[in-house]
């Protein structure tokens, strides 16, 4: 039985709790969604990319003459040009700084060198094939902890005087002194080392943008598949000085982001100031090995922890030692406070007396990133670690590992809980979630079938992962991103006759926000949702705000939306007391009309008050409905869940069939049922990617051994598991209504629970840990090497 | 990727020697060489069409004798480019004397690295093409040796 | 390379152009036609976004030369619609929330169009099979098939009693 | 990803092709599907100088079956082997590969003759044809030859076909009363080249020991293969489990895999042992049927 909302709303409203069918489809369905490479404008010219063959090379000379002579080719553009006008670097989101277009140097394969631009795009395509670069290749250094040598070579001799090294920073969190006491009196400390590699979003639309610079007016609109348009409308006016109300950032529809759409891509540089030199639309459209090859990564953390324990299988503290390797620029997008986003996270679920985290980050000679793969600023990263951990560590002192959650996890009686490494935790009941997960997938009688199947010789492994996610970034006392603090926004007017429009600071890229911010304002004014309009995505008239990535929308400006509507109905209180000539006081709101209390039959719906507003609002009283909140959380939430995988092996071939996948989701109050197992549906199926099947790989020169679809393998619907799915439902108390967020928990908790089944199924082989992604080779490797295949 | 091997030649040290440090004869055996354009002594420039079946790629490569001790041995650098691929190869030829009188034993050993777009979609063909056409490139060696001898 | 000429009927309607020889049947659609429905995803025939039907094949339009398609019939995800009414599929993406981001949407609906063309009454493995060249990476597929399970049901259903009112537009 | 510029024909019938890649010789590109050489051409990997599509040839794609063999169309598409009843009745091996293709749109679009003709060390279709010893119809404008597909294929991408040839039909030997056979490929996903295929074909005798046999792997050489060792040690022996163990050790022997992204040698070697046993068993399970 799914646990629900409590509906406070009808159907034909459709406010919280309803699963409303998306207000956004029928353009889709229809393939009238308007994506960028849809979007064309008068007079529009095309830009390609010529890239770098090598990972790391000098450059000695760059012949485009050949280029410039070709039909139809307007201009060739090379880090030398752009450093004339001192735009050869570029601000990361993390602080460092990115080549635009390198003047000497190429830092990794596929490296952005020169931009063409040609009348068309077959010609500009034509035309990068006749740009002559000659490279002297120089050492590649891939190696994170080969780079944190001392003797190694210095990969950005560009930093200080005092920097030069490739060690980008060391960020730690808790108390490091505490917790090697607290390991040292453990009777047992567990050990793992987990590598989580190199991965990449893929979403189905690659990134691209079109940069249209008016020279009459001055004006840049810049059209680009961005999850946070005001940060780059802010971004662009830094870099190039022009103002920022001459600057227009447009999203238009995307298709899918999963934080690959945050950072501002070399490329889109190009294309402004091709757009800047040209006075003509320049339209940029990555191809699928283009955005594979030199788009931000996700992860490449490679994780060293200890878990202190005693006897009897109580957690005593957990010490992590991490290094990062972030390609040849800190190009992440976590907040500036947070180098290694919120890993320090990582004490998870479970009741933590001490802890200590270091994250180190390094440069080698891949491209930039540390973006985010669906997961809320490197929060994948610390539930695999601990998850991993937690059922090592209940292995070793010899605990079914769901009794040893059980008997750790933190108890409902005590959030809020403070973590060790400094977090809030703001609600939860794991053990119920937990139990909910057992239940489901019939535990004991697995375990039962497991034992029958290990002594007739075959491979059956059960994974549990039980994580907590920090999301909604973030309260303004430590969360910004270049200096902007990470409020979100949103903006209500409701019109005469009673319907209204919404606009809000963050983006969709498929959560559905025309559908669920329309029915937080159903939720808050009674309005119909069908009469609610949302618009995003423009900065010329949405209100500012940091975006979607870290399943902060409903978080932030989900919390905005909502504050604002109150805003509202507080004024619709005033008109309607004018209106039923009583004292607001006396007046009760529910169901979209204020009423008199005592009298049912005097009441005010809020198209009534609307209408009043415009026609007969009170003397002194400003006209219209309208109000707008940026939204400061006061903590970030803490979603969580239960996951328990099956899996069966087949010993000749190492392939790993997932039979059974049960999650549990916790994300606080619902506001669309049916979105929010999508988004499940979506974010576990992009957990177990990377579980199995994707990864980035370089062979020893750096090559990306993984640049087209055709090696970058996102599982089909023949490979994805049926997810079977169910709800607790934990409100978060400090959110106005209750929610969490969903978008990435699934991507973040997956992942230990399928790898934690595969060890499950071979731990009596002496298997403490295996590295993502479990392939049949790898896989089969350990089975030989044991003996078994 | 190292590749390594020996070739017998009926021919004596100093007629191998000089036949492969003339661009001019060795070039015709380089994997789909079009043409040779002799800078200096050491250093040419060859323009080459290179590939397995019908899928090919034209790379212009700069090559150089970089070091040599006639008639005993010479090290070979070569760098070339195509549209988003580089190839660099280092190769080292010592010749030692053959199995029988008057001939002469070629012990190579190359060192290549492929860069680019061709290594990454290409990784599962790349060695196997390399060595192969290393190994033709000896063959036509020695055959162009026995029949000009 | 001289330009050659293309004539092809597209969702019933004659449309031509003179082309390139080497112009990809997706850009004749998307930049000739003004056809954007269909979608580039991954340029190597793997993702499936640019599924198009060309003579009732499901074919992916980016690894076909629009002269290839001379002569062909064509149909995009523009001509599943009829008016107002949706194609059983396209509504069935709707009530089961089969899309989120909508980029493979198109390309999905044309595969499934096809296979229950071929395969009324298909399985859910059978669907599965049936859509693993289009790769979704937002739904995880589960209401993807919910979405194609539905519109078989309404098809058959409206196989089954071709006279009823409100019946819904053929398949193709 | 945008191929270079391109001419491109459509020939009306066969000799008019065939005049065509005669004239064009070594510049000309026969386009029968599409589905392999596209990609190439879009990461511009081939850059031919025309296009000569088959697609209005008549003829060239129907499936058939004469007193002595079937006989298949170079056009004919995956899809269309696929779903032929006859085949999969006396060749089972057929719909088994044909299956396994890519994907869906591809299937419905790929032909055999341009797999076949393509010769990627990973496609499925040559080391099918080697185990059931089909014969390739190749036509040129000075006539037509007949070659068996053992060692037709070369090289990686490399077969017997000259520059001014076409591949224009498969030829199977119609199987001996109780033959089985089967393919059996191993893929990292729904989709995916194969890291390992095995095709096999057995015919028992009288005496129940196998009288004829044919085994042909995929992806684990520079050139899809018949693994000959293999044959050799299960003709004229007693079927079973632990011969099938035997000569697919053999297979595994006879086999060159590289290191690539679908795994080391030694594990291709080890799927070369498990497919070709998988294989071989299914093969006598449907010549015991």
């Amino acid at each position: 039985m799914t646990a629900e909302t409590e509906l406070q709303t009808t159907p034909e409203v459709g406010g919280m709790g309803h699963s409303k069918k998306r207000k956004e489809d029928p353009r889709f369905i229809r393939g009238q969604g308007e994506y960028i490479e849809d979007v064309v404008l008068p007079n529009m010219v095309w830009m390609d990319i010529v890239r770098s063959p090598y990972a790391h090379a000098k450059i000695k000379s760059i012949d485009a003459s050949e280029a410039l002579a070709m039909p139809g080719v307007l201009a060739v553009i090379t880090g030398k040009d752009l450093e004339k006008a001192g735009l050869h670097w570029m601000p990361t989101l993390a602080g460092d700084k990115q080549m635009v277009l390198p003047v000497d140097t190429v830092m990794y394969q596929a490296q952005e060198v020169a931009a063409v631009v040609a009348e068309t795009r077959y010609q500009a395509a034509d035309a990068i094939q006749a740009v002559y670069v000659d490279y002297e290749p120089l050492p590649v250094l891939l190696d994170p902890f080969e780079a944190m040598q001392p003797d190694a070579q210095v990969l950005r001799p560009d930093r200080g005087p005092d920097k030069q090294n490739n060690h980008i920073w060391h960020w730690e969190s808790g108390d490091r002194a505490a917790t090697d006491a607290a390991l040292a009196a453990s009777d047992k400390v567990v050990p793992i080392d987990v590598y989580i590699p190199r991965i990449h979003v893929a979403s189905i639309e690659t990134c691209g943008c079109i940069a249209d610079f008016d020279p009459v007016r001055g004006h840049l609109d810049f059209h680009v598949t961005s999850q946070a348009p005001h940060v780059y409308r802010t971004v662009i006016s830094l870099v190039s000085g022009v103002p920022e109300s001459n600057i227009r950032v447009k999203t238009h529809d995307i298709g899918g982001g999963f934080g690959g759409k945050v950072p501002v891509y070399p490329g889109y540089v190009c294309a402004i100031v091709a757009s800047l030199t040209l006075g003509r639309p320049v339209k940029w459209i990555e191809d699928r090995s283009e955005n594979l090859q030199a788009d931000s990564f996700a992860r490449d953390y490679h994780v060293h922890a200890e878990l202190g324990l005693t006897d009897d299988g109580t957690i005593t503290g957990l010490r992590v030692k991490t290094l990062a390797d972030h390609g040849y620029s800190d190009a992440a997008a976590d907040p500036s406070a947070f180098p290694a986003g919120l890993f320090n996270v990582i004490t998870g679920s479970y009741q933590m007396p001490q802890a200590f985290v270091e994250v180190d980050g390094a440069y080698t000679n891949k491209p930039p990133g540390g973006v985010a793969y669906r997961c809320s600023f490197r929060v994948t990263e610390a539930v695999q670690t601990i998850e991993q951990l937690v059922d090592l560590a209940a292995r070793e002192v010899g605990m079914d590992p769901a009794a040893f959650r059980m008997k750790n996890f933190i108890r409902k009686d005590q959030f809020p809980y403070h973590t060790p490494t400094g977090w809030d935790y703001d609600s939860g009941d794991y053990h119920a979630a937990l139990q909910k997960a057992l239940d489901m997938i019939g535990y004991d009688d697995l375990r039962k079938e497991q034992a029958e199947k290990r002594a007739r010789g075959e491979l059956m492994g059960i994974g549990i992962s039980s994580f907590t996610e920090i999301v909604g970034a973030g309260p303004s006392h430590t969360f910004d991103l270049i200096g902007i603090k990470m409020f979100d926004s949103a903006e209500i007017r409701v019109h005469p006759t009673g319907s209204a429009i919404i606009r809000i600071g963050v983006q969709t890229q498929g959560q559905g926000h025309e559908t669920t911010f329309a029915q937080i304002v159903a939720e808050e004014l009674g309005i119909p949702m069908d009469k609610v309009k949302v618009e995003y995505g423009d900065t010329d008239t949405a209100p500012y705000g940091l975006g979607t990535y870290a399943s902060r929308s409903t978080p932030t400006a989900g919390a905005a939306a909502s504050v604002a509507s109150r805003k509202i109905r507080e004024k619709a209180r005033l008109i309607a007391a004018h209106l039923l000539e009583a004292a607001p006081d006396d007046l009760e709101w529910t169901n979209g009309k204020f009423t008199v209390k005592g009298s049912p039959d005097r009441s005010k719906t809020i198209a009534e008050i609307a209408f009043a507003a415009y026609t007969n609002h009170p003397q002194g009283m400003e006209a219209g409905l309208e109000a707008t909140d940026y939204y400061d959380p006061p903590n970030l939430t803490f979603p969580f869940g239960s996951y328990i995988c099956v899996v069966d092996i087949d010993k000749a071939t190492g392939q790993v069939k997932v039979r059974r996948f049960v999650a549990v989701d916790d994300c606080g109050n619902i506001i669309n049922p049916m979105i929010v197992d999508g988004q499940i549906h979506g974010g576990l199926t992009m957990g177990f990617a990377p579980a199995l099947y994707e990864s980035i790989t370089y062979d020893e020169l750096g090559n990306n051994q993984a640049g087209t679809f055709m090696d970058y393998l996102i599982p089909t619907a023949v490979e994805t598991p049926r997810w079977e799915l169910e709800k607790t439902i934990t409100p978060s108390p400090h959110h106005p209504i209750g929610a969490k967020g969903v978008g990435e928990s699934a991507t973040v908790g997956a992942p230990p629970a399928i790898v934690n089944a595969v060890v499950d199924a071979l731990s009596h082989l002496g298997v403490r840990t295996i590295d993502i992604p479990m392939t049949p080779q790898k896989i089969w490797a350990i089975l030989h090497e044991k003996g078994v295949a | 990727m190292e590749f390594s091997g020996a070739v017998d030649i009926p021919a004596s040290r100093e007629q191998v020697f000089a036949f492969v440090t003339d661009p001019n004869k060795v070039g015709g055996c380089g994997p789909g060489v079009e043409s040779i354009e002799v800078i200096d002594p050491t250093h040419f420039r060859a323009k080459a069409k290179v590939g397995v079946g019908f899928i090919t790629a034209r790379f212009v490569v700069d090559l150089e004798i970089a070091e040599q001790q006639p008639p005993d041995m010479a090290i070979i650098k070569a760098h070339g480019q195509a549209p988003g691929s580089a190839v660099d190869a280092l190769g080292r030829m010592n010749l030692v004397d053959g199995p029988e009188p008057g001939t002469t034993t070629m012990l190579w050993a190359a060192e290549v690295s492929i860069s680019g777009m061709i290594a990454s979609v290409g990784s599962r063909l790349v060695e196997g093409t390399a060595n192969k056409m290393i190994g033709q490139t000896f063959d036509c060696v020695r055959a162009k040796i026995v029949a000009g001898r | 390379m001289t330009r050659q000429h293309v004539s092809v009927t597209v969702n019933g309607e004659v449309r031509e152009a003179d082309v390139e020889p080497r112009l990809l049947l997706v850009h004749l659609l998307r930049d000739v036609f003004g056809l954007t429905g269909t979608h580039v995803g991954c340029d190597t025939s793997n993702c499936g976004a640019c599924t198009v039907h060309v003579n009732g094949m499901s074919a992916k339009s980016c690894t076909m030369l629009a002269v290839q398609a001379d002569g062909a019939e064509i149909r995009t995800i523009e001509g599943m619609a009829s008016g107002a009414t949706l194609h059983p599929l396209q509504q069935g993406f709707w009530d089961q929330h089969g899309l989120q981001c909508g980029f493979c949407t198109p390309g999905m609906i044309m595969q499934s169009a096809w296979l229950l063309a071929r395969n009324p009454d298909p399985s859910e493995d059978e669907i599965r099979d049936g859509i693993s060249g289009n790769l979704c990476r937002c739904t995880g597929y589960v209401n993807i098939v919910k979405a194609i399970q539905q519109a078989a049901a309404e098809l058959r259903a409206a196989e089954a009693a071709p006279d009823a009112s409100g019946t819904p537009a053929a398949a193709s | 990803m945008i191929p270079a510029a391109v001419d491109y024909v459509r020939p009306a019938d066969l000799g008019e092709a065939l005049r065509i890649l005669k004239e064009r010789e070594g510049e000309a590109k026969v386009l029968s599907g599409g589905y392999s050489l596209l990609p190439l051409l879009k990461l511009r990997l081939a850059q031919p100088a025309i296009l000569v599509d088959l697609q209005a040839i008549g003829g060239l794609d129907g499936i058939s079956r004469t007193d002595d063999d079937i006989r298949i169309g170079g056009r004919a598409t995956h899809r269309r082997i696929l779903e032929d009843e006859g085949l999969a009745a006396v060749l089972p091996i057929m719909r088994d590969a044909a299956g396994g293709i890519g994907d869906p749109q591809i299937r419905n679009w790929g032909t055999i003759g341009g797999s076949v003709a393509h010769a990627d060390p990973s496609a499925d279709w040559p080391a099918v044809l080697q185990a059931v010893r089909a014969s390739i119809v190749l036509r040129s404008a000075d006539g037509e030859r007949v070659v068996p597909a053992r060692g037709f294929f070369i090289d990686t991408f490399q077969t017997g076909i000259e520059p001014a040839e076409m591949l224009t039909e498969i030829r199977i030997p119609l199987p001996a009363p109780k033959s089985g056979s089967a393919y059996q490929k191993l893929e990292r996903r729904a989709g995916d080249f194969s890291t390992v295929g095995a095709a096999a074909l057995l015919t028992l005798g009288a005496d129940g020991r196998i009288a004829e046999v044919g085994v042909g792997l995929t992806a684990v050489a520079d050139a899809p293969f018949a693994a000959t060792h293999a044959e050799d040690a299960l003709r004229g022996a007693r079927p079973g489990d632990e011969l099938f163990r035997e000569a697919a050790a053999a297979a595994s022997r006879q086999s060159r895999p590289a290191d690539d992204a679908h795994g080391p040698a030694e594990y291709k070697r080890a799927m070369v042992t498990e497919m070709t046993f998988r294989a071989l068993r299914a093969a006598l399970g449907r010549a015991l049927a």
